[in-house]
């Protein structure tokens, strides 16, 4: 109630800009590969790792905007496999078809968004049970598309996005598209979060709803927008990891939990009010990091889950413990 | 650190207990067995493998017979993969070839035993069955359930994994895990020199058919003196099997590769070719997308296959024994030919979908290849 | 009364990073008195009372409990050393019923479970003490309650305890006359009894009516203490500290007060009836009245946040609709929440954040977050500098700031849309006594800008000292108006309707 | 707390229905298609027997659920703890009727200790509850895969009975579920642990200044939920003749349970629900799968139809619910 119940700090113990542990976490893993595999520090081995992390990287910092406004989003997964199936099923092996099946995806996509973020602000539904529903549906509908199996190939055109590399480029040598989009998308959404009217209304809507719908934000308008871009970083994952991978019919499963861990691992605010982009990117490549270093040090699946468990549970309570630490 | 505490009690709940027996994936009996029916001669008609079938035991079901028309239940698994896909439609389209069956009663288990099993309950409560064909989700935990209804004097058709009772009419499979295993190591070792090196990808541990697979391509290996890279689990996916082989090959090279099954086989051609390296020898299956990159590439690749035409069969075994006529029993064992170069591009069709299974038995139907998915 | 008091704190300091709570305090009560513990909102009789409680842990002094030295962690331990709280903000649960929420945490059990009938039981016997019995039923949800119900459940929930010390911290905001006199025999028979009651309040009537001792606590330390009640002018001089005239900036001249910038002829909705009021612009018009009575509502109705669903409002002579605060916002209109941490806070951005919100949220959506057409990030600073918010940087996340701190920067994020009207809610709540008179200069340095102040307050000589016009509601309705001449007297008259004609 | 609007009459609490509001229609759904599409034969006591033991592990596990979604946390790592108790119960007894009651006695305890450190993780490191599961699940499908592949070990055929045993045509597991339903109503409604529990859920800080030990409650609950979690595991065992370390994820115990708490009435928000909604949204799930299997539902229609029906039951209650939403 009043201001004395409000943690404060002591001048001498906060100091501000402090580093974020996730990019120490990160260049740990990177030195701990590098020395165990030194192959891992040439062009071919880092930029190989780089492409491999980019759709979940580019995934989480979508799903980001949801976790930071107060919500969760489940169903990017599904939507991923949306992608992926409906692009093959639309396709027909034509190479130009890619130039309208992209933007028809995304337009996809956003309209799933869309009923997300309209289904939790105007119905009411909680976001865990609204995009846990959107998952099965849409799981559901790419099965139904399909009928089960892929029935057709992606393009060239299509795959190009997630695939191929440009060679023959001085001191790097060679540069995968999918890094360029890692780059290109991972500032668009720093930018968007970071450095626009709308990225603070959703720090501010996940930090207290009502405060916000009484300071004037268009509250539903912001969270709606949340899952649309969540939903649209959804697509462009599906894209690329679709490229990168080829067709399966459950291509995106098991995407929406890494999303949230690397969310939660850059220091993103469960149920909201926080969250980085690049912290959130950093997240995504520790978590692949740590997964190729598991498979480096020869431990298998089992281990690679304790491992993860541990580091969510480890990165969740450390936060909380230096909140508290920096507040008393 | 209450985790630790609770890992290491969990850990010792676990070790304490683990007297466990785990099921014999290394059975040499079994495995001599699998390699002679590959090459045995079969029973039936030469041109309908699903018709075809190793031994001459048979089962007398005269007590089964009965007047037209019938319902046939089935029980189903799951559709959760393109080789079930392609099957259950091999099955739909074989039912429509029997004017005697009224009505054919799907209910599908998403993959869950403890919902097959209540699956099951419902036919047996409710679903005037006039047989039941089951393909259990796991063997063991099916058991009951399918000791439950023969107990109600249904018979009952198993079919893929199958169950420890002998109480169904039969047990329709193909020759089996070792025997897909064999046929692919076999390719290996003929064209990859001694000590090469060797790296086996499969899908996920535990599950009894991919595990006899590894087992009988394992012992092989070490025979012929070919160095296995190791063993890597991809859970089916694409990315992962990629990333996998990527890594290997940034660690050394690769002179073969085999798979337990070939969904995920042109992920793994794909990382040699995005890394420009030439591909080695890859093993794969019978599904369209393998087989045609291994046309394109002119690799050395072969597909054992694991029939997709046995979910014909289950349906002429269960029309069969509802006719009152003799069925192979108690397995009726289906031939399992691997898809060589030399009989590569009769298998092709490029207006199937890519994990379109070749080996289906489906071409001298009607509705082939729409209902397949493919194009005219 | 026995040589030793039941509850003892000699010396008990504690602080808050930033804030200085309470500086060795001490504190008696004795078996058979009632202590009464005055001092403004923010002067630290909460935070003492949390520490007599268990709630907080104190820096420094120490709690005895008949003569034994205690160091409650918990408040249970608190609870089962016989001290009872009733809290100033509820601590009900309103999906639970009646009984269940008197008995909350202490369920009486037979052969283990919970025996329901002896719940219900004691629960009329309670409610039976204050004649509300036939009023309140025992397996009513809390939440069907009204406002002055809950604060009696509250109460008999505290008294059904039988504790030895009974805390009360102003138990009757939100009841009216008759009910306060049942209160007030009741706290005659509860010190018959032998009970020991500290009674926290900063109304005078109630400290004559009720008191055996009184002590004064100002800016965390106390400033006096009276073994008898003396006259109501000097506790009010050391809870004040300082004149009257200091404290509360000048009222508006006549001719500061312009035209009517707001007026609502006979608006009602779920809680309000028949509102007809007129606000002016370089005027401050303080509203009072009991809790429920409907202030609140009308702020929000006039704020679009829980609209009038009769009646027309007009804003600068042009009628308007408004149905979400950001219609409100649109039109000119802005509003200050009374509950800051719930609805105006958001703790985890900064204090810059905290202030630009408002005008960026009415900025185009993907427009950068440095500028808009209302403010900057160096016009914000400018704002913040003018209203003198204390804070390391403007980077500093708002939850290290101090109450009063928070209040500026809030006021700073409407300053940037140049409101035409402006409501404060309990605008001085939880804030000290410095901060408050620099809130109260803010007010009418916006008046005299031109803009309509409307200002909800619960604190009568807040809305005494620092209001051009006052209007007391009651029951959804307008109950009265008054001048700034007016009396505590007269409006807790009209705000209670007891006695006396309405004016 | 400022002004609140004037007293509210006594009202009709949607809220306190609505799942047998669902309950009903979902029941007059099935007997209409039933009988529009002629197949009465599914009307009898039989196929009313086997709707309802379709459910049971879910049953289970949500009774369990239901104790922690009602002191606004959440359990994500039942669907784990489900695959290790089954394998834990078969392989200790590993088909010696001696060992049932050691096993049970085993898999208890592991349901004890994984619920106590849910809680303490939660409570003492204040770990978001979902994250804190999520970890727990990860962990402990990690140790179990570590050591089993496949199905390990067997149950004896004396334990069998406990999912096969029928009095009459009631199975024992059947009557299980209900009565442990049951105890779990019994609890929530007549112990001071279960009036606790409500409170904690529904205002953390009053219940603390009432002097509830909060934490200890919340712990509690996980302790709960985790025993229901593994009695379900037992169950599975017995019902599946072994335990496999994929069982629990197969099933999707996890989100399931949530929805089917969620769909009963319970908020996710903590504080307000209870037990009966929850039984109610386990058959509500038997008789959708049902229906579906009747009217012979394609596998992929299902399962959009299902996500469709969660949203929309859960949103039946929630649109007029005032409370901001997650």
């Amino acid at each position: 109630m009043s201001a004395q119940s409000l943690p404060q700090p002591t001048a001498a113990t906060r100091r501000l800009p402090r580093i974020n542990p996730v990019y120490v976490l990160v260049v740990a893993l990177i030195l701990a590969i590098i020395v165990m595999n030194p192959a891992f520090g040439e062009p071919t081995g880092y930029m190989n790792f780089l492409k491999r992390v980019t759709a979940l990287a580019i995934l989480s910092a979508g799903a980001l905007y949801v976790i930071v406004s107060g919500g969760f989003d489940l169903s990017v997964g599904s939507i991923m496999t949306l992608t992926v199936i409906g692009s093959s099923m639309l396709a027909s092996n034509d190479p130009n078809s890619t130039y309208w099946i992209i933007p028809l995806m995304l337009g996809i996509g956003a309209v799933i968004g869309l009923i997300n973020g309209l289904v939790v602000s105007y119905l009411k539904v909680p976001s865990l049970i609204a995009t846990l529903g959107m998952m099965i549906t849409l799981n559901g509908v790419a099965f139904m598309w399909s009928g089960g199996a892929p029935r057709g190939y992606l393009p060239d055109t299509f795959r190009f996005f997630g695939r191929y590399n440009i060679t023959d480029i001085p001191v790097i040598s060679l540069l995968p598209i999918a890094v360029i989009c890692l780059v290109v998308f991972g500032v668009i959404l720093w930018w968007g979060m970071h450095r626009t009217n709308f990225g603070r209304m959703l720090h501010a809507v996940g930090d207290n709803q009502q405060a916000a719908r009484l300071a004037g934000v268009p509250v539903e308008r912001v969270r709606i927008s949340a899952f649309v871009v969540s939903a649209l970083t959804a697509v462009l994952a599906g894209v690329i990891l679709g490229g990168r991978a080829g067709v399966s019919v459950d291509i995106g499963s098991g995407f929406e939990l890494q999303a949230i861990t690397a969310a939660v691992i850059g220091g993103a605010q469960l149920l909201g009010g926080r969250g980085s982009v690049p912290a959130t990117i950093a997240g995504a490549l520790a978590l692949e990091a740590i997964f190729t270093l598991l498979n480096l040090l020869g431990l298998a699946q089992p281990v690679r889950l304790v491992v993860q468990g541990l580091i969510l549970i480890g990165a969740v309570a450390f936060a909380t413990y230096q909140r508290k630490r920096a507040g008393r | 650190m209450q985790k630790i505490i609770l890992a290491a009690a969990v850990f010792g709940m676990l070790t304490g207990a683990a007297f466990s027996q785990a099921p014999n994936f290394d059975d040499p009996a079994e495995f001599a067995k699998q390699r002679d029916q590959l090459t045995a001669t079969f029973n039936g008609p030469a041109d309908q493998p699903y018709l075809q079938y190793a031994g001459d035991s048979m089962a007398d079901t005269a007590s089964f017979k009965k007047e037209g028309p019938w319902t046939v239940c089935f029980s189903n698994a799951g559709v959760n993969n393109p080789w079930r896909v392609v099957g259950y439609t091999d099955m739909t389209e074989e039912v429509k070839l029997h004017p005697e069956i009224g009505t054919f009663t799907h209910v599908d288990a998403e993959g869950s035993d403890d919902k097959q099993i209540a699956d099951i309950d419902d036919l047996l409560a409710g679903g005037n069955c006039s047989v039941l064909i089951v393909s259990p989700n796991s063997t063991a935990a099916l058991t009951p359930a399918v000791e439950k209804a023969c107990a109600a004097g249904l018979p009952v058709i198993v079919f893929d994994r199958g169950v420890t009772t002998d109480c169904p009419v039969t047990f329709v499979h193909p020759v089996g895990g070792y025997g897909f295993g064999i046929q692919a190591a076999e390719h290996i070792i003929a064209n990859v020199p001694a000590g090469g090196k060797v790296l086996m990808l499969r899908i996920l541990p535990g599950v009894d058919v991919l595990e006899t697979r590894a087992s009988g391509a394992r012992n092989m290996f070490k025979e012929a003196g070919l160095e296995v890279l190791g063993e890597e689990f991809t859970d089916g996916d694409n990315a992962k099997t990629k990333s996998i082989v990527e890594d290997y090959l940034q660690r050394g090279t690769i002179d073969a590769v085999w798979m337990d099954a070939g969904a995920t086989a042109v992920a793994a051609v794909e990382a040699f070719e995005d890394q420009g390296v030439d591909v080695p020898v890859v093993t794969g299956e019978d599904q369209q997308d393998y087989l045609q990159k291994w046309r394109d590439l002119g690799f050395k690749g072969i597909a054992p296959t694991y029939p997709t035409y046995q979910w014909r069969t289950a349906i002429i075994a269960a029309v069969n024994t509802l006719k009152g006529e003799q069925v192979p029993s108690p397995e009726w064992i289906l031939p399992q030919p691997a898809i060589t170069q030399d009989v590569l591009d009769q298998y092709i069709n490029e207006k199937m979908p890519p994990l379109h299974y070749a080996m289906c038995g489906c071409e001298d139907m009607p509705n082939y290849p729409q209902a397949w998915g493919g194009t005219e | 009364m026995s040589d030793v008091p039941t509850i003892e704190m000699r010396g008990i300091s504690k602080s808050f990073p930033a804030v200085k709570a309470l500086r060795g305090v001490s504190f008696t009560c004795s078996k058979g008195e009632v202590h009464a513990l005055c001092g403004e909102n923010g002067a630290g009789k909460s935070t003492l009372i949390k520490i007599l409680s268990g709630v907080y842990r104190p820096d420094s002094g120490e709690v005895l409990i008949d003569g034994q030295e205690q160091h409650f962690k918990h408040p249970q331990e608190a609870l089962l050393a016989g001290i009872s709280v009733i809290y100033q903000e509820f601590s009900l649960l309103p999906e639970r019923t009646v009984a269940q929420n008197l008995f909350l945490g202490r369920e009486p059990t037979k052969n283990g479970l919970i025996d329901n009938k002896a719940m219900v039981a004691e629960t009329q016997r309670v409610l039976g003490l204050f004649g509300v019995r036939h009023r309140i039923e025992p397996e009513t949800l809390v939440a069907d309650l009204d406002v002055a119900s809950q604060q009696m459940v509250e109460i008999a929930k505290a008294i059904s305890l039988n504790a030895k010390v009974i805390v009360m911290d102003e138990p009757t905001a939100a009841l009216n006359e008759a009910e306060c006199e049942v209160l007030f025999s009741l706290v005659d028979q509860l010190r018959a009894s032998g009970t020991a009651i500290v009674y926290i309040t900063h109304r005078m009537r109630e400290v004559t009516r009720l008191a055996n001792r009184v002590t004064v606590i100002k800016d965390g330390e106390v400033t006096a203490s009276f073994d008898h009640v003396p006259a109501p002018d000097v506790i009010v001089r050391a809870m004040v500290g300082r004149d009257i005239s200091e404290y509360y900036p000048e009222p508006a001249t006549a001719s500061e007060i312009g035209p009517v910038v707001l007026s609502v002829s006979g608006g009602g909705n779920a809680a309000l009836r028949d509102i007809n009021l007129e606000l002016r612009s370089g005027e401050i018009v303080g509203f009072a009245g009991l809790q429920g009575a409907g202030r609140t509502p009308l702020a929000m109705a006039l704020f679009g946040a829980a609209p009038f669903t009769s009646g027309t409002m007009t804003l600068d002579g042009k009628a308007v609709h408004l149905t979400s605060p950001r219609d409100a916002i649109r039109a000119g209109i802005g509003m200050l929440p009374g509950d800051r941490k719930a609805q105006a806070l958001f703790l985890m951005q900064s204090v810059r954040d905290n202030g630009m919100l408002t005008a960026r949220s009415f900025a185009g959506i993907f427009g950068g977050h440095r500028a808009n057409r209302f403010t900057d990030l160096n016009g914000m600073n400018a704002l913040l500098d003018q209203m003198k918010v204390r804070a390391p940087s403007y980077e500093q996340e708002m939850r290290f700031l101090s109450g009063g701190n928070q209040q500026k920067a809030i006021v700073a994020r409407w300053l940037a849309l140049r409101p035409k009207v402006l409501i404060f809610i309990e605008p001085t709540r939880g804030i000290d006594v410095d901060a408050k008179a620099s809130i109260y200069h803010l007010m009418r340095d916006l008046a005299r800008a031109g803009t309509a102040v409307m200002m909800v307050s619960s604190d009568l000589p807040e809305i005494l000292g620092a209001s051009d016009r006052i209007v007391v509601m009651r029951e959804g309705r307008i109950a009265g108006e008054f001048g700034r001449s007016a009396t505590e007297a007269e409006l807790m008259l009209a705000a209670t309707g007891e006695t006396g004609v309405a004016a | 707390m400022t002004d609140t609007p004037l007293s509210t009459p006594r009202r009709f609490r949607f809220e306190r229905h609505a799942s047998t509001i669902l309950l009903v229609s979902a029941v007059a759904l099935y007997i209409a298609l039933i009988i529009i599409m002629g197949q009465t034969r599914f009307l009898t006591l039989e196929n009313l027997v086997a709707i309802l033991g379709r459910s049971i592990t879910l049953g289970i596990t949500a009774i369990g659920q239901t104790f922690a979604i009602l002191v606004a946390s959440i359990d994500l790592s039942v669907a784990s703890l489900i695959s290790a108790s089954a394998v834990v119960t078969s392989v200790v007894m590993n088909g010696d009727p001696a060992m049932m009651l050691p096993a049970v006695l085993a898999v208890l305890a592991l349901g004890a200790v994984v619920g106590l450190a849910n809680g303490l993780v939660i409570t003492k490191l204040e770990v978001n509850p979902l994250i804190a599961t999520l970890g727990m699940s990860l962990i402990i499908q990690g140790v179990l895969s570590y050591y089993y592949n496949n199905f390990a070990g067997n149950v004896p055929v004396e334990f069998q009975v406990f999912a096969y045993g029928t009095v009459g045509i009631v199975p024992f597991s059947l009557m299980f579920m209900f009565v442990l339903a049951g105890c779990a109503w019994f609890v929530l409604r007549f112990s001071r642990f279960g009036s606790d529990v409500y409170s904690v859920g529904g205002n953390k800080d009053a219940a603390r200044l009432a002097g509830i030990k909060t934490d200890r409650v919340v712990i509690g609950a996980h302790v709960i939920c985790s025993l229901c979690a593994a009695i379900a595991g037992i169950y599975l065992a017995s019902r599946l003749r072994s335990g496999a370390p994929w069982i629990g994820a197969e099933g999707v115990y996890d989100l399931e349970s949530i929805a089917v708490v969620v769909i009963g009435g319970t908020v996710l928000a903590g504080g307000r629900g209870g037990i009966w909604g929850t039984i109610a949204g386990v058959i509500i799930f038997s008789l959708i799968d049902s229906i579906f299997n009747v009217a012979g539902v394609d596998a992929f229609v299902k399962q959009v139809l299902r996500g469709i029906i969660i949203v929309a039951a859960v949103a039946f209650y929630a649109a007029r619910s005032k409370r901001p939403v997650a």
